[in-house]
Parts: structure tokens; sequence; C-alpha cells
């Protein structure tokens, strides 16, 4: 591909919670707090119902960077959901840093639905972070890139 | 003598004018209050207005303590004493030399003179 | 005969790379499998077995097939394009290049499998005798001589070097491009030495003639309810280990891959070792672990026999070492068929 | 094979003016499986609807998806209509183009790429959804009250009434809560007591109505329609039945050092008390912390004095498990604690007190018998000083970045009433900005600057110290008139932030509703559903879920009864379909899903099982239905898959990926 | 000791307490020994234990302790724990278990003794510390101790933690090995790019054979993921090298919080890849974050992926600690 880095724009995947962090993502929204087209939204119940094979796919596929956001720690509409999903997270993440994949594709963050806010700012900076990472080369399958 | 903008005082100073809700407490809490002819909550409205000629030429800068009260008590986080502190820093600048230099001090110190004291005339008097 | 020194190798090796892809055996990391020659790599001829055979070279792992995308409702299929450029493969011991036979009887024969067809025509086997067997070779069983190879280039160990021959055609014209390369030599003498030296070792190595009177052509009935089966694969995993080892095993699956824009259908190898090999519709495969094992057994030593005329085994004894649980076809013989070594 | 409609929405100018939607449409149409794709301005009207069923009958789609708002906003809405035009609802998903496309980006060619996108995902779900159906469950007619102030007995006399059962838990021995701690209230001045002591008497005699006062929410279980509460009745060491109210044992009781929680510690209290005279139910509570019988066994003189024997210092905690069909949170504020204040000197001068204890001196029932007085020597105070916002609106961490909403008016009641008893009073009040907004509010607050002759200044207080005289030196500004202020002052009264009663977080988490930053319940939505939570079954009343003041407070109480009543009026309840499922053919028995289920919906049995071609018994998943809610926690903990959720199986999800990355 | 062994286990058979036994049968070498099930005391004259039992028999058990009667097993101190993890995911009926817990000094890796030159090896004689080899090249000798599985050097010790007799020559007190992390700390101080490099170097050889997850006893599951089709992950091959990571990463997740760090994967690897260092890593994660755990000491505590504390660090600790 002939793009120059400027013009390159990351492919983000959000797996946001449906009570907390998909309404705060709809108050952003309604708030006309901006971020960045990259960002899509894939709505789930809970956070722990990211499994981490949904997160390597997003890789396989073709996704630069993927977030996952969820309610608070102890604001889980379903008690303890994001306690798991908080463990899931960190160890995979901590393996996906042993394998040499770069820490700051992944990203966790606790977005409540009264946190338009936060939201904006969270996805304005992980692409931030994303962007300086340039396109993702080492969880990539190269069948799934486009000539 | 080139101008100095509201800009540049929010970028040295670091300080969202925008923030400040003239609720006045930073006035209300400052200790030099009396002794100055802009008082700390104008330095926020003349920088959020844009007019900052007439705060470069005040002699609340020098008047200011650095004492923080206004900063403390802030109830928005703004930061008055850090705009006075720009507008100083600016002064200075544009002064171009240094009125106290590091071989002036030791003539000039006295055992019950508070470090604080020290340090803060040194970075008012120095450029 | 020609002869190349241990100091040319390298500069052989790079001379056929040059116009040539090269298929080699290359060291990665303490272990050593064939793979495409590339200038930071680290070609490994002294290594007796690679894990995988060679297999790859004309039937590889996983190769496409044809892709097929959509644009506006309409289907293109593209199809995979055939090899159509000469290639090396080099260092292939005595049994691999005997494997390729077994493999064309299964891919060359009506219907040609014309992708693997396109292969075996632009492959230029160059073979190296197998200096020093090990115990677990067993490739007299199936009448293979480790001394002497049989593919487009033999090679034997000499000392501070290689004897080089041409045995066809493809062979002549691969060494006329190389020629520069070589040294003409009468190295007849360190050949016959070198083979000599081979099949001393081979008469003493435990496996290296088994008895297989009780398998081959006709056999089934005779095998195929023996009890012995179960304890057989009692301790079988399962796994693919052998299946993919194997130089002879052909068979594969057909799977397609959703890239996202289109689809792309690949085969690859499969292994009947899987409980869900030949798995379809009717559901009804192979449903014990020990049918499975003894399908892999029966294949190679009755069923190839009885359609083919020949066994499908020859005796690398890949599996021998790589079985995780050391479950084996020469155990399998030897249970099966007497235990002596003729 | 799938023949999915896609219909995509203006929103008026809201999406279409960022969003081309008739690319999006027309692109649309192009995916495999999609055989009809159009736009309409308003999708979620009637027209718009019937647009829906007229594909559905035209060209027999087996899915829909809707490019429009938030699936949050009107997923019910194109389900029904689903429904309504004959398939099932759940297969239509939305492609949300609105909150998360048309309003946030500015670019059309961008946003209008992203909305293609996200259809695409939506049809990429869509293929893959299965028709569900939805369960019943039934209600139980009765409901929980949290909280006993006038927000929760306001909620349950109106449940009640409606003929509904209703308990209130609430922690403190009395009900009444914080308006039984006022004097008057604005802007009419009606006495508090003369406007809450009938209704706290009508709770307690109504017969639908169950009063735990001193008591606590211990645990709670179940789902809408079929909650399951355990609640701590504390034990309070005086028989409900045998106490006849006399107040004897209170006027007895020698340990009279405690101070009084009522009265904000202006005074004491005894061990045994009641909190205030008009308390309901009039029947005292002994505080185990400071009784010295309990603590030491000696004493015991209550015991004694008291004719009815209703004393029992062996009473424990005692636990009572209710089932409930709603819930509703009525827990209230408090204010904010000012250790951060120092300024103030609010902790180290007596004089410096919140206008909540300012209430309780003026009030009659209150330590001073309603005489205001200056703690620190109960003298007469000459001039007060009001400072309004304090902790309020203030983004630093010493205080709550919203405006508390009522010190405004307060204040200006309580200078009015001041100057009304002692009009010899000098009052001045500092004020960043007054904020009246309210039927009759300003005209109130103008009342006490134009009739009673307050001295409002616009500026802050910077400082409050002592002046050597022993009166209060108050440094102000005045933003005016430019100048500094010292002044001197007899009283001074903060107009403390209020924030949401303690331990909210902890009835907020046990409830699973959802609580924002400042511990405010979050509302399901901030204009359509005010008094709901988020979570099904739980309703918000009062100032748990913000700032606001009594008629706000009694008409949200209202409100959220009538949301009580429509519910516990129906029989049965449609239960989400969108449940875990085990696919027991490849259970392996291992438990993990059990284990991390937070309903216990997940059990195992010894069942056959058809596995590879042969019948086997062995240990398998089942997930009751019923129970459970759908987080899909348990499918992540299935390592073979066998465990997926209904409505966002593995498989619909990994399509939304693959649909997006492409 | 192997004749202690067969004693008891023929005991048994006869006094009818087991139906069968479940151990290791002799090979036609002296190195390839394979798991194996007896039923008749005759049968067991072909019953071995020596250095080169390294197979670990806990997973067979999911099978037999379904069949009728009780089945003897033979474990080593490692083993036990993958057969108490076991237990506690319901997978093995303990009642229909007879465990003789023998006594392990460390198993010998074949891969080990070729690769310090012995080529056509025919027989290998242990010698208290020294190993004899007989090649049809000549003879050699090895210290035994440089010719131990690499998993053994970091053993757990020799506690066995769950069995109903012990043989006599069991040493429960035999210390656990130091440095079980060192070769993780060795990768996680490299650099991202190293390490990447790295694991792209071993992955690439993976065959995907499945060797690692069919000999794991964790990986027990009826039908793993990557072989269903309901799934849309199943893979007969590594098509790219994202697969080769894809089935690793998450192969080692799902056993992350259940793996006893047998060894089985690496140990059975016919490419050599050093995949145990993916599991030891979660393990080493998991203590680091959550607090020691090692799977299998028990049969109740819940492992660490299914369990939580309100204060647990959050995901970011990975970024956080460079």
């Amino acid at each position: 591909m002939s793009m120059n880095n400027s013009e390159w724009k990351p492919k983000i995947v959000a797996f946001c919670c449906n009570w907390c962090s998909y309404a705060g993502a709809d108050l952003a929204g309604s708030s006309r707090l901006a971020y960045p087209a990259d960002v899509k939204i894939i709505r789930v119940p809970c956070s722990c119902r990211v499994n981490p094979m949904f997160i390597l796919r997003a890789f396989q596929k073709g996704a630069d960077g993927v977030i996952l956001c969820g309610c608070h720690p102890g604001d889980c509409h379903y008690s303890t959901g994001n306690y798991y999903a908080r463990r899931r997270m960190t160890t995979l993440f901590s393996m996906l840093d042993f394998l040499g994949v770069e820490k700051n594709r992944t990203h966790v963050e606790w977005v409540s639905a009264a946190e338009g806010v936060k939201f904006s700012a969270t996805m304005n900076k992980f692409i931030e972070q994303v962007r300086e990472l340039g396109p993702n080369v080492r969880l990539e399958d190269i069948r799934c890139k486009q000539n | 003598m080139k101008t100095v903008t509201a800009d540049q005082i929010r970028e040295i100073s670091g300080v969202d004018t925008r923030k400040c809700m003239k609720c006045g407490r930073c006035s209300a809490s400052c200790p030099a209050y009396d002794e100055m002819d802009i008082r700390p909550h104008q330095f926020i409205s003349y920088v959020q207005n844009g007019n900052i000629e007439p705060l470069m030429n005040s002699k609340s800068i020098s008047k200011c303590l650095s004492c923080f009260a206004c900063v403390e008590r802030c109830p928005r986080n703004v930061k008055p004493a850090k705009v006075i502190e720009a507008v100083r820093v600016s002064v200075l600048r544009q002064r171009g030399e240094t009125i106290l230099s590091a071989d002036e001090m030791p003539e000039l110190l006295d055992e019950n003179m508070p470090q604080q004291l020290l340090m803060s005339a040194f970075r008012k008097y120095k450029k | 005969m020609f002869k190349i020194t241990n100091d040319q190798m390298p500069k052989l090796l790079k001379a056929i790379a040059e116009t040539k892809d090269l298929f080699l055996p290359i060291n990665n990391n303490g272990v050593t499998n064939f793979g495409f020659y590339k200038e930071d790599c680290t070609p490994d001829l002294d290594t007796l077995r690679t894990v995988k055979s060679a297999k790859d070279a004309f039937f590889p792992q996983s190769e496409g097939l044809y892709a097929v995308t959509t644009e506006d409702g309409k289907f293109t299929i593209s199809e995979e394009e055939y090899c159509n450029k000469d290639f090396v493969v080099f260092g292939v011991r005595p049994c691999d290049v005997r494997s390729f036979v077994v493999l064309d009887k299964v891919f060359l024969s009506d219907p040609v499998d014309t992708y693997y067809a396109a292969r075996r025509e632009h492959g230029i086997v160059v073979s190296l005798a197998c200096h020093q067997p090990d115990e677990s070779c067993f490739c007299a069983t199936f009448d293979i001589d480790a001394a002497e190879p049989e593919a487009d280039v033999a090679m034997w160990n000499i000392e501070g070097g290689y004897a080089w021959e041409a045995k066809t055609e493809k062979g002549q014209a691969l060494t006329e491009s190389i020629k520069a390369l070589l040294e003409e030599a009468d190295v007849a003498k360190e050949v016959e030495t070198e083979k000599n030296c081979i099949r001393t070792i081979l008469s003493v190595l435990p496996n290296s003639k088994l008895d297989v009177s009780a398998f081959g052509a006709g056999k089934t009935d005779d095998l195929f309810n023996s009890p012995m089966w179960t304890e057989l694969s009692n301790a079988c995993l399962g796994c693919g280990t052998c299946t993919f080892s194997c130089p002879t095993c052909q068979c594969y699956d057909i799977k397609d891959f959703n890239t996202g824009h289109g689809v792309s259908r690949y085969r690859c190898w499969d292994s009947c070792m899987y409980h869900d090999f030949t798995l379809c519709a009717h559901g009804t495969n192979r449903q014990t672990q020990m049918q499975r094992f003894r399908q892999r057994f029966m294949h190679k030593l009755v069923y190839f026999p009885d359609r083919e005329g020949m066994f499908s085994c020859v005796g690398c004894g890949r599996c021998v070492d790589k079985c995780p649980q050391s479950l084996n076809i020469v155990k399998v013989i030897k249970r099966m068929g007497g235990n002596s070594n003729v | 094979m799938q023949r999915i409609g896609v219909f995509v929405c203006h929103c008026g100018t809201n999406i279409a003016a960022t969003v081309d939607v008739k690319r999006v449409a027309e692109t649309l149409l192009k995916e495999p499986g999609v055989v009809h794709a159009e736009d309409y301005q308003y999708m979620c009207s009637e027209a718009g609807q019937k647009l829906i069923g007229d594909a559905i009958k035209e060209k027999q789609l087996t899915g829909i998806v809707v490019c429009s708002c938030s699936p949050r906003m009107h997923e019910n809405t194109f389900r029904k209509a689903a429904e309504r035009y004959g398939i099932n609802p759940y297969l239509v998903e939305i492609a949300n183009i609105r909150e998360q496309c048309s309003w946030i980006h500015k670019d059309k060619e961008e946003a209008t790429e992203k909305a293609i996108i996200l259809g695409r995902a939506a049809v990429a779900k869509v293929m893959l959804n299965a028709p569900l159906q939805a369960g019943t469950s039934p209600v139980t007619k009765r409901a929980l009250v949290i909280g006993g102030g006038i927000a929760g007995i306001q909620t349950a006399l109106d449940i009640a009434d409606a003929g509904f059962e209703v308990d209130i838990v609430e922690r403190t021995p009395s009900i009444g809560g914080r308006m039984s701690q006022l004097d008057k209230t604005f802007p009419t001045l009606d006495c508090a007591a003369c406007i809450l002591t009938p209704k706290m008497v009508e709770a307690n005699a109504h017969e639908k109505i169950t009063l735990f006062t001193w008591s606590e929410v211990e645990k709670v279980g179940g789902f809408v329609g079929d909650f399951k509460v355990d609640i701590r009745k504390k034990a309070r060491y005086v028989d409900m039945d045998k106490c006849t109210g006399c107040g004897e044992c209170q006027a007895k009781c020698p340990n009279k050092k405690t101070p009084n929680e009522f009265n904000r510690g202006l005074n004491n209290r005894s061990a045994i008390y009641t909190p205030f005279a008009q308390a309901i139910p009039n029947v005292p509570v002994i505080d185990k912390n400071a009784c010295t019988y309990l603590k030491t066994g000696k004493c015991g003189v209550c015991a004694k004095i008291c004719k009815a024997g209703a004393i029992n210092y062996e009473a424990q905690d005692e636990i009572i498990t209710r089932e409930y069909g709603a819930i509703v949170v009525a827990t209230g504020f408090d204010t904010i604690k000012l250790d951060k204040f120092n300024e103030y000197g609010y902790n180290t001068n007596k004089d410096v007190i919140t206008s909540l204890e300012l209430e309780r001196l003026m009030n009659a029932a209150g330590p001073t018998g309603g005489h205001v007085v200056r703690p620190s020597n109960g003298e007469d105070p000459k001039t007060i000083v009001f400072v309004q916002c304090v902790g309020s609106r203030d983004t630093t961490c010493r205080g709550k970045t919203y405006c508390s909403k009522i010190c405004c008016m307060y204040t200006a009641k309580q200078a009015m009433l001041l100057k009304d008893h002692y009009p010899w009073l000098d009052i001045h009040v500092f004020y960043i900005d007054v904020r009246t907004p309210g039927k009759n509010f300003d005209e109130f607050y103008r009342r006490a600057v134009e009739e009673y002759d307050v001295d409002y200044i616009k500026g802050q207080v910077g400082k409050v110290s002592e002046a050597e005289n022993g009166r209060l030196l108050v440094q102000a500004s005045d933003l005016l008139d430019n100048r500094q202020i010292k002044m001197e002052a007899d009283l001074v009264v903060l107009a403390t932030a209020i924030e949401p009663n303690e331990g909210v977080r902890r009835i907020a988490s046990m409830l699973t509703a959802s609580i924002d930053t400042n511990d405010f319940l979050t509302e399901a939505h901030a204009k359509l559903r005010p008094v709901e939570s988020p979570t099904a079954g739980i309703f918000l009343s009062g100032v748990c879920q913000g700032p606001k003041d009594i008629p706000e407070t009694v008409a949200q109480a209202g409100a959220a009864a009538s949301k009580v009543i429509g519910l516990l009026s129906k029989d049965h309840l449609v239960t989400n379909p969108c449940t875990a499922k085990c696919n027991q053919v490849y259970c392996n028995g291992c438990s993990n899903c059990e284990k991390v289920c937070p309903y216990g919906a997940i059990s195992y049995d010894e069942q056959m099982v058809i596995r590879f071609g042969a019948r086997e018994t062995t240990r398998v998943a089942t997930v009751n239905t019923a129970l459970c809610q759908g987080c899909g926690a348990c499918t992540v903990a299935c390592p073979s898959g066998a465990m997926d959720l209904q409505g966002f199986s593995n498989r619909q999800i990994l399509a939304e990926v693959d649909a997006i990355c492409r | 000791m192997q004749a202690e062994l067969i004693a008891r286990a023929k005991a048994l058979l006869a006094d009818g307490t087991v139906a069968r036994v479940l151990g290791w049968r002799k090979g036609d070498t002296d190195f390839n020994a394979e798991p194996a099930v007896f039923e008749t005391a005759e049968s067991l004259d072909e019953f071995v234990y020596d250095g080169f039992c390294g197979a670990n028999l806990s997973k067979y058990m999911i099978k037999n302790s379904k069949l009728e009667g009780k089945t003897l097993v033979f474990l080593k101190p490692c083993d036990t724990y993958s057969f108490n993890q076991l237990i506690k995911e319901n997978r093995i009926n303990r009642d229909n278990t007879y465990i003789i817990a023998v006594g392990c000094y460390g198993k010998l890796d074949i891969n080990k003794i070729k690769a310090a030159g012995n080529k056509a090896i025919l027989s290998v004689a242990e010698e208290g510390a020294t190993l004899k080899i007989h090649t049809a090249y000549g003879d050699a000798e090895m210290a035994r101790e440089e010719a131990v599985l690499d998993r053994c050097k970091v053993c757990k010790g020799g506690k066995h933690v769950v069995y109903d007799e012990l043989a006599s020559f069991v040493d429960e007190e035999k210390p656990a090995a130091e440095g079980r992390f060192d070769e993780v700390k060795k990768l996680e101080a490299m650099k991202p790019e190293e390490r990447f490099a790295f694991w792209q170097g071993e992955l690439s050889r993976c065959i995907r054979c499945n060797a690692c997850r069919n000999v794991c006893p964790a990986c027990s599951c009826i039908k793993c993921i990557f072989d269903n089709n309901n799934y849309d992950a199943a893979q007969k091959v590594n098509t790219s090298s994202f697969e080769e990571q894809m089935f690793h990463i998450i192969r080692a997740w799902h056993v992350a919080g259940r793996c006893t760090d047998c060894g089985e994967c690496s140990r059975v690897c016919p490419e050599n890849i050093p995949l145990h260092l993916l599991n030891r890593k979660f393990i080493s994660d998991i203590n680091e974050f959550y607090g020691e755990f090692q799977a299998g000491e028990d049969t109740t505590s819940r492992a660490p992926l299914t369990n939580f504390t309100t204060d647990d660090v959050e995901p970011s600790i990975v970024k956080e600690r460079g």
C-alpha cells in the first residue's frame, strides 16, 4: 500500500457493554462530543461477554486497535461481570505483550452511562496511541489484507 | 516591543480562563488585595477578554506574594496566581535583563528570612 | 561424478537459489525442517531427518486453490496459479525420495491432481544418501537402499565434502547450470566406502529389516478384527504428529476462509487420527480412536498394497521418534506380525 | 436463504445532514442477503413502521436492519413493529448511525462510510439471528421502598393507595427523613412538620404499608417481578408491641452524653432515645454504643422504670426475607463533610454552622426551642453572614461539581425568617449566582432583598477567622464594587453542598443499579425515563437521583409510584429471551460457567446426550432461563464454547467483528 | 522399584480392589515405553517404570474412571496436580480410582541424549547418576542430570497432592527446584520486538499437529473450539502466521488458572517449541496479580479466572509495569 502515514486511518473496534459504556457512547453522541470515525462500536450485554477470541479475531481481520469498555468496577449491571472481564483482559493483554504485540493496541476503560465526556476523550486518546503505532503487523493475517 | 497576547499568557500559565465562574473567592482570599490595582479575579477576566496591556503595567504583578491562597481556594481549579506569574514573566522577558543576580543574594540574606521568600523573590526579580 | 567440497557447498546453494526456488533442510533454533532458501538461513545437510518430510515440496501443508470475491452482488472466481517454474528440492533422503513415488500413485493417477502434477513436473530432486542411519530407521523393510538414492541427482557424504552424480536429464541440466562450482573428480571409491559404511550400520540396527509378511495385499480379513488394535491404540492421543511428519500421508481437507473481501478456498493436510476426519453430513465417520488408529496402519500396510501394489510406508522413522506417547508403526508391525528382524 | 431488509432513517436532519442516507441504502442493498433497502424521514413514525411492514409482506423478509438512532432508544419500537407485521421481534437489528455516527462526525464522506460499515455489521449479525420466544415470569405484588423520608413516604402512600402492599425500610429509628429536620419550607413558608407529620401518620396507619424502621437492606437477589430481599432489623432493645411511647425511659436515662444526630450534634441525647417528639413509630431505641447497661451490664434504669416492661436487653438483630415485585430507592441526601474547607473554620469555630444546623436552631422543636443563638456562648447574634456554594460547583477534589440546587432558595427563606423574628439583624449573603428557577421562586428571593433588606453581595468569602473580641472576622470580596470586605459577624452559615446519603453505593451494587461518579443513581433516560433505573424493576425517588427540592421530590415520588403500580398491576412480565444456552453435546461438565454466574442460573446434572453418534449419560450444564439475565460471563468461562448467549452469540459477534474490520 | 509396583498391582488386581491398571508398557527400545492399560496379572510382566516413563497418565483417567470397576493408576508427584485439577472440574470419578503415588527423580529426554551426539542408540542404561549409552557407532556415557526433561529441572517437588498409597521409594520431602520462572523473566526482560522475533521463530515451526493440546490434561474439552465449526474458528493447519499465534494464545488462555505446569506440551512438541513458557507466563502473571496459585493443589478452590476481588489490578498494569 502506498499510503503515507498521515492519510492512514486506523481501524478500531470498541466493545461496549450495553448498560454503561454503550450508553456513555450514546451520551457522547447526544452531547456532540466528537471522536474520529475510525472507531466502530460493537454492543455486548456486558464486558464479561467479550471473549479473547473476539479481540484476536478483530486483529486478524484487520483491526489496528481493540478497546473494551465496561461499567466501573462495582457498578456492573450484572453485579460481577466486569470483575471477570478485568481479570480476563489483564491476563490476555499481558500475554499479548509477552508475545511482543504492542501494548497500546489494546485497552480497557471503565465508562459509565453518565460519562459521555470520558467516552469521547478515551476514544480520542486511544486512537492517538494507535496512530502512533501505525498499522498492525504483528497480529495480522496477511490473507485479510486488501491488496 | 512585541505585544503579549492572551494566548501566550494562557500558554505560559497553563490556565484555562474559561473555567472561571466569577465567584471571587480568589480576591476574597488575597492577602495583598489592598495593595493591588488590578485584583486577582480581574486578572482572569482581563485575560479572558484579551486585555493584556493593563496587566503588564499593573503594579499587582509585583505585589502578588505567590502565597497561592487563590489557587488553593478556587473551586474551579483556575489558578489566578499562575496567571499573575505568567504576566510577570512576560514583563521580565520584555525587560530583558536580570534585576537580581545570584551574587547579590548573600548580603540580602538574614537569618530569619524564610527560604520561601528568598525563592519567591528570586523568581520575581530574576529574569 | 563430481565432488563438491564443504567450503563450496554454501556457494552452490546460493548459485542454485539465484535461478530457482531452493527447498532444503534449514535449521531454525536447533530444529531442522525443509524450507525455502533465504540469504540468511542456516542450511543443515547433516541432520538425518527433518521433523517434517520433504513432501511439502510437492504437496504443501496448505495451498490456495482459488478465491471468490463479490462485488455489487456478482461473484468473481480467480484460480491460484499452477507452479510454472523449476525448483530444486535439495538434500532429500532416499526414504523421502521413495515417498514421492507413493504420492505419485495417489495424485497422478486418474483424475490427475493438477496442482501436484505441476509441481512434480517442475521439481528437481537432489538426494543425499544417509550418512549415519539412526536406530529408528527401517527403510530396508520396504526395499529402500539408504545408500543408493534414486533421484535426479544423488549425493553422498565423502571426506571433505560430497560426491555428486546426476541420474536423470533434469539432474544433468541442473548439474550443467552449476558446473562451475563442481569439481570433476573420480570419487567412485569413496562413494563405495560410504555405501558400505551405511549398509554395515543398517545391518546392526534393530529395525532395519522388519518382517512384514503378515501385511500386504489381501490381508484385510486377517487383521481388521484383531483384538490387538485396542491394546495398541489405547494410549493414542489422536494428535496429528505421525501424519504430519509422515512423508507419505496424503489425506487432505478442503476449507474456506473468509478474508473479509472474499472467500479463499484452500486445501490442507488432514489427519486420519482426528475425530472429525472425513466427517460429513451423515455424521458417522470413524467413531473411536481405535478405528482411526487401525485405519492409519491398515491403509499403509494393507489397503495401499491392495490397490497400488506397494506399501505406503517408507520406513523413515519419523513417527517412531515423534509420537508423544511412543506408539508407532514399528510397534504395530512387530506386535501383529512377529518380532523378528529378517 | 436469508432475505434481509435494510431501513435507513433520516431522523429529520439529525442523521441525513451528515450521512448520505441514500448512499447507505444503495450500498447496503448490494450486500449478499440484502433484498430490500430504503430510506425514510422518520422510520420510527407510524408511516415509517408501515414501510417496514409492507416490505416484510412484499419481499418476504427474514431479517430487518434499521439504521437509525441508538437501540437503547427504539429497538423495542422496531421489534414491536416487526412482530405486528408478522416476523419474530428478535430478527431485528439496529445500526446506531445517529448517536454513534452522525452526531459525532462532521465530515459527510467519513460519516457515510462509517454508517455503511455499521449497517454492514448489523446485516452480518442479523443473518445469524434466531427467532427467540420471550418467556414470562410472575410478579410478586408487593413493593419495597428503601428510605423513609418524604420521597419514600409519598411513594409508599401512592402505591398503597392503589391497593398494593408496600414495605418501607428506614435505617434510622423513625421515618420522616431530612424534611422532619426542617423548620419552614420555601416558597410558601409552610411549617415542615405541619405538612409532613400527617403523611407519616398516614403511612404508619395504612393497612397496606409495613414500616421497618431501624432496619437496613442486607441482600438483594432475584430480578424484576421477583426480588428476594433480606432485611436486617437491627436490635431495638425495646419491644415495639409493648412500648406505650410514654418517654419516661428517655427522661430517666442517666447517660445523656451522646451527640444528638437529629439536631446535627448541636445538643446531646440519652442512650435510649426517639430522634424527635413526633417520631413514627414512637418507640425509642437503645444506642448500644452509648448504653451503660449494654456496655458494662450495670445500670438498667430504663428497664426498671418501664411500666410496660418493654425493655429487652437481650434483643438480637433479626434478618427477615421478603419478596417484592419492584424496589424504589429513596435514600435521600446528607450535607458534605467540610473537613477540606479549613478557611471557613467550620471545625474550629462553633459559630460557623451549616444551613441544616441553622434549620435546627430555628426549629421550635430544636435544641434551643427555636431561639437562634450563637452556639459558642448562647448570645443573640447581631450580624449573620451566609456563604453560598460551599462545596457546590467545585471542580477540585474538595467539593462537588454540581449545583446543589436548593441552597439559594433556603438561604433566602432562612434570611427572611430570621429578619421576621429578629428585625434588628444585619444579614449578608455572599453569592456567586442566585438561581431561582421555579414557580414563585424568584419572587420569593426578591422579597428577601426588597422587603427584608437582606444584603446580597456578589462575591465570595475567602476566609473566616476568629476576631479578638470573640466575634468572627469574615474576609470576602465584593466583585461589583471591586473591594475587599472585612466584616465582623456573629454567626456564619455555610450553604453546604448536598450529596447522596452514605451507603447508597452499597445499595446500588446490591440492586445492580447504575450510579454516577457523584453517587447519584442513574436514571434509565434523562428525559424519557427519569424515575427508572436502567435495571428493570428498580425505581428512583427523591434526591438519590439528583438534587431536588420538596415539591420536585414529591412529584418524582408520585411518578415512581405510578411506574411501580404499572408494574405490579401486571400478572406476568415478559422475560428477556436473550439468555445463555448450553449445547450439551459439547459441555465438559467442568463447572466453570456455574462459578461465574451471578444469578445461580446454571445447574449441573447427569443427562443423556448423543455425542459423536453414541449415547452417553454425563454431567452437563443446564441454564434456568427464568434466572438468567443474559450477561454472558459463562460463555467466556466455557473453554469448549458449549455455552453461548442467544441474541449475542459467538458467531453473531464474530460476524460483526468481521464486517467491521473488512 | 518396578518390581514393587508390579507386585502391588498384581495384588490389587487379585483381591479385586481394582479391575485394571494404568501404567507404562515396555517399548521395543529402552526409551519408548508407552502408557498402557493392564487387565491381567500376566500382562503386567510387560509393565515398566523407569526414567523414560515421562508420560502424565492423569488425562487417561477421564476415560478409565468411567469404566466399570476401579482403575489403579500410578502417578508421579507432578501428575497428581493434574489429577486433582481434573477432579475439580468433575472430569474424573475419584471413587473409581486407586492411586499409587510413585517417586520421581527427574524423567529422561531421549532427544537430549541424541543432541549430545549419540546416534543409532541401541540401549540406554541408568546407573546411578550416569547413563550408559550403547550405540551402533560406539558406547558413551553422560550424566543423568544433563539428560532430564526441561520440566524436571524446575520440579515442583516430591509431594503428591492426592493418592491412596505411597510406593516405598517415594521422597515426599524432595524440595521444589528454584528458578521456575527464570525463562519467563528472561523473555520479559527483552524488548517487545525481540520477544516478537523470538516467538515468530518458534511458532513458525508449529505444524499444528495438536499434540500439545491432545496431551494436555487441562485441554480435555469434549470438542475443542478449534475443531468445532460452530465457533467459526476451526482450523486444521496454520495457513498464516496469525493462526499460529491465535491457536497458542487461546489454548494457553483457556488453560490459564487450570494449567498445573506439568510440561507435557513441551515434552511432546515434535518441533521443540517451548510452549510451556506461554502457560508459565500466565502462572507467573496470576501469581503476581492475584496471589500465589498452584492449580491442582486442591480440588475445591476457585481458579483465578473464575474468581475476582473488588480491588484487582486494572489491565493497565500491563502498560505501567514497563
